[in-house]
């Protein structure tokens, strides 16, 4: 399946890019962590901690159990830091 | 109830010059204004990120939420992304009701939530370096506080 | 830091605006508008008497009480006397601090005394007869709060 | 001695006027509230319950106990309503 994938703050700086769409077969989000995490060093230390980073599936904050469906937008940050 | 997401600065006499005169029943209205704060003297900018397609009805669940929680008559929240100089407004929220305690746990309510839970990541700009805020933990143990303390 | 009794109204807005001006170090600044509120729908207008020769200084020392307890940057306090229609701005309050949970309590603080301590009475005229508004037992519960909570 | 008398609220309409000068050999405010209750009915029903009432001595916030001294400014008033 495809995912929409989205990185904010200093998540999409290691990783290098914002956005990306990928084909995998993660069933939950810890599954496409794994994924990412062997697309590259930068992926490798932005997902070093994921106790770190927050998720967001379909801009619903989430949790890495979350299961994924196809087409599903997943937006990977650290905690916010509005207000 | 407004919530709002903008690049621009927003004009904060008028937003709570029309926020008062629609209301009709409240003896209290509460305001709140971020402001970018410079402490060492040496950041030349902020920059806030967000999340696009999740903020603004990300604000608007929270508005919902204090409106529901606290009684308010009405609630607004404006948030700004992009570049924002230091003393420069971020954000502001404004809260109305019947009775003042409500008003102001309500826009205390926002701004703990606003702080932990609203897609918005800040960046400092200094001149020889840049560094992510970092969120503080007594931002999320206010926030977890609403949830066991009696309403007052 | 400033304290203004009046019976002419004051503009929110520019208040406010040059509040915010006048600081440096606040990351927060949070005001409380009381609006004449008339649940009844049959209210004339709202008389408030005061105590001429001790309410400037004594909301003064109620700023100066906020500003040292919460480490606030400054504040200021407004409050009319004389003929309101409901729907107008009986006072005002606006506290800044260099954060958000100070800002709010500072002004929360300086209302629970405004109620309780500062010498204002208020009338309510309607059609067919007058009533002093009565002091409320939460409003002496919130100030003796103050005493026991421990700072935020 | 001779002390200035306010009346504030309530206070005020029940006395029937809003300031006067009285002579009085008053040592404290319960013993002022007992000369000032002999004045008429008005003022009888004004401190008919001094529980509701409180007193500032020189535009300080007292109790019934402070002790007066010649030329103290005493004002006598409901509890405030401000804000």
């Amino acid at each position: 399946m495809k995912l929409d994938i989205l990185y904010f703050s200093w998540v999409r700086e290691r990783v290098g890019q914002s956005q990306e769409t990928v084909e995998t077969e993660a069933v939950t989000v810890t599954d496409l962590v794994a994924d990412l995490t062997l697309r590259g060093a930068g992926y490798a230390l932005a997902f070093v901690d994921t106790g770190a980073i927050c998720v967001a599936v379909d801009q619903e904050l989430s949790d890495f159990n979350t299961p994924l469906k196809d087409g599903c937008e997943v937006a990977f940050f650290p905690p916010m830091t509005g207000g | 109830m407004a919530a709002h997401v903008q690049e621009t600065a927003f004009d904060f006499s008028a937003e709570v010059t029309s926020f008062q005169a629609s209301i009709k029943d409240s003896g209290a209205v509460v305001t709140f204004t971020g402001i970018v704060r410079d402490d060492s003297g040496t950041m030349d900018h902020m920059f806030i990120e967000h999340y696009h397609a999740m903020t603004e009805a990300s604000l608007q669940k929270f508005v919902d939420q204090a409106i529901a929680k606290f009684e308010l008559e009405d609630a607004l929240v404006i948030h700004r992304h992009g570049v924002l100089k230091p003393g420069e407004a971020i954000m502001m929220v404004a809260t109305a009701a019947r009775h003042r305690k409500d008003a102001f746990a309500g826009a205390d309510y926002l701004m703990d939530y606003l702080k932990s839970r609203a897609p918005f990541w800040k960046k400092e700009i200094f001149k020889d370096y840049t560094e992510w805020v970092e969120s503080r933990a007594q931002d999320e143990e206010a926030l977890a506080a609403w949830s066991q303390e009696p309403k007052v």
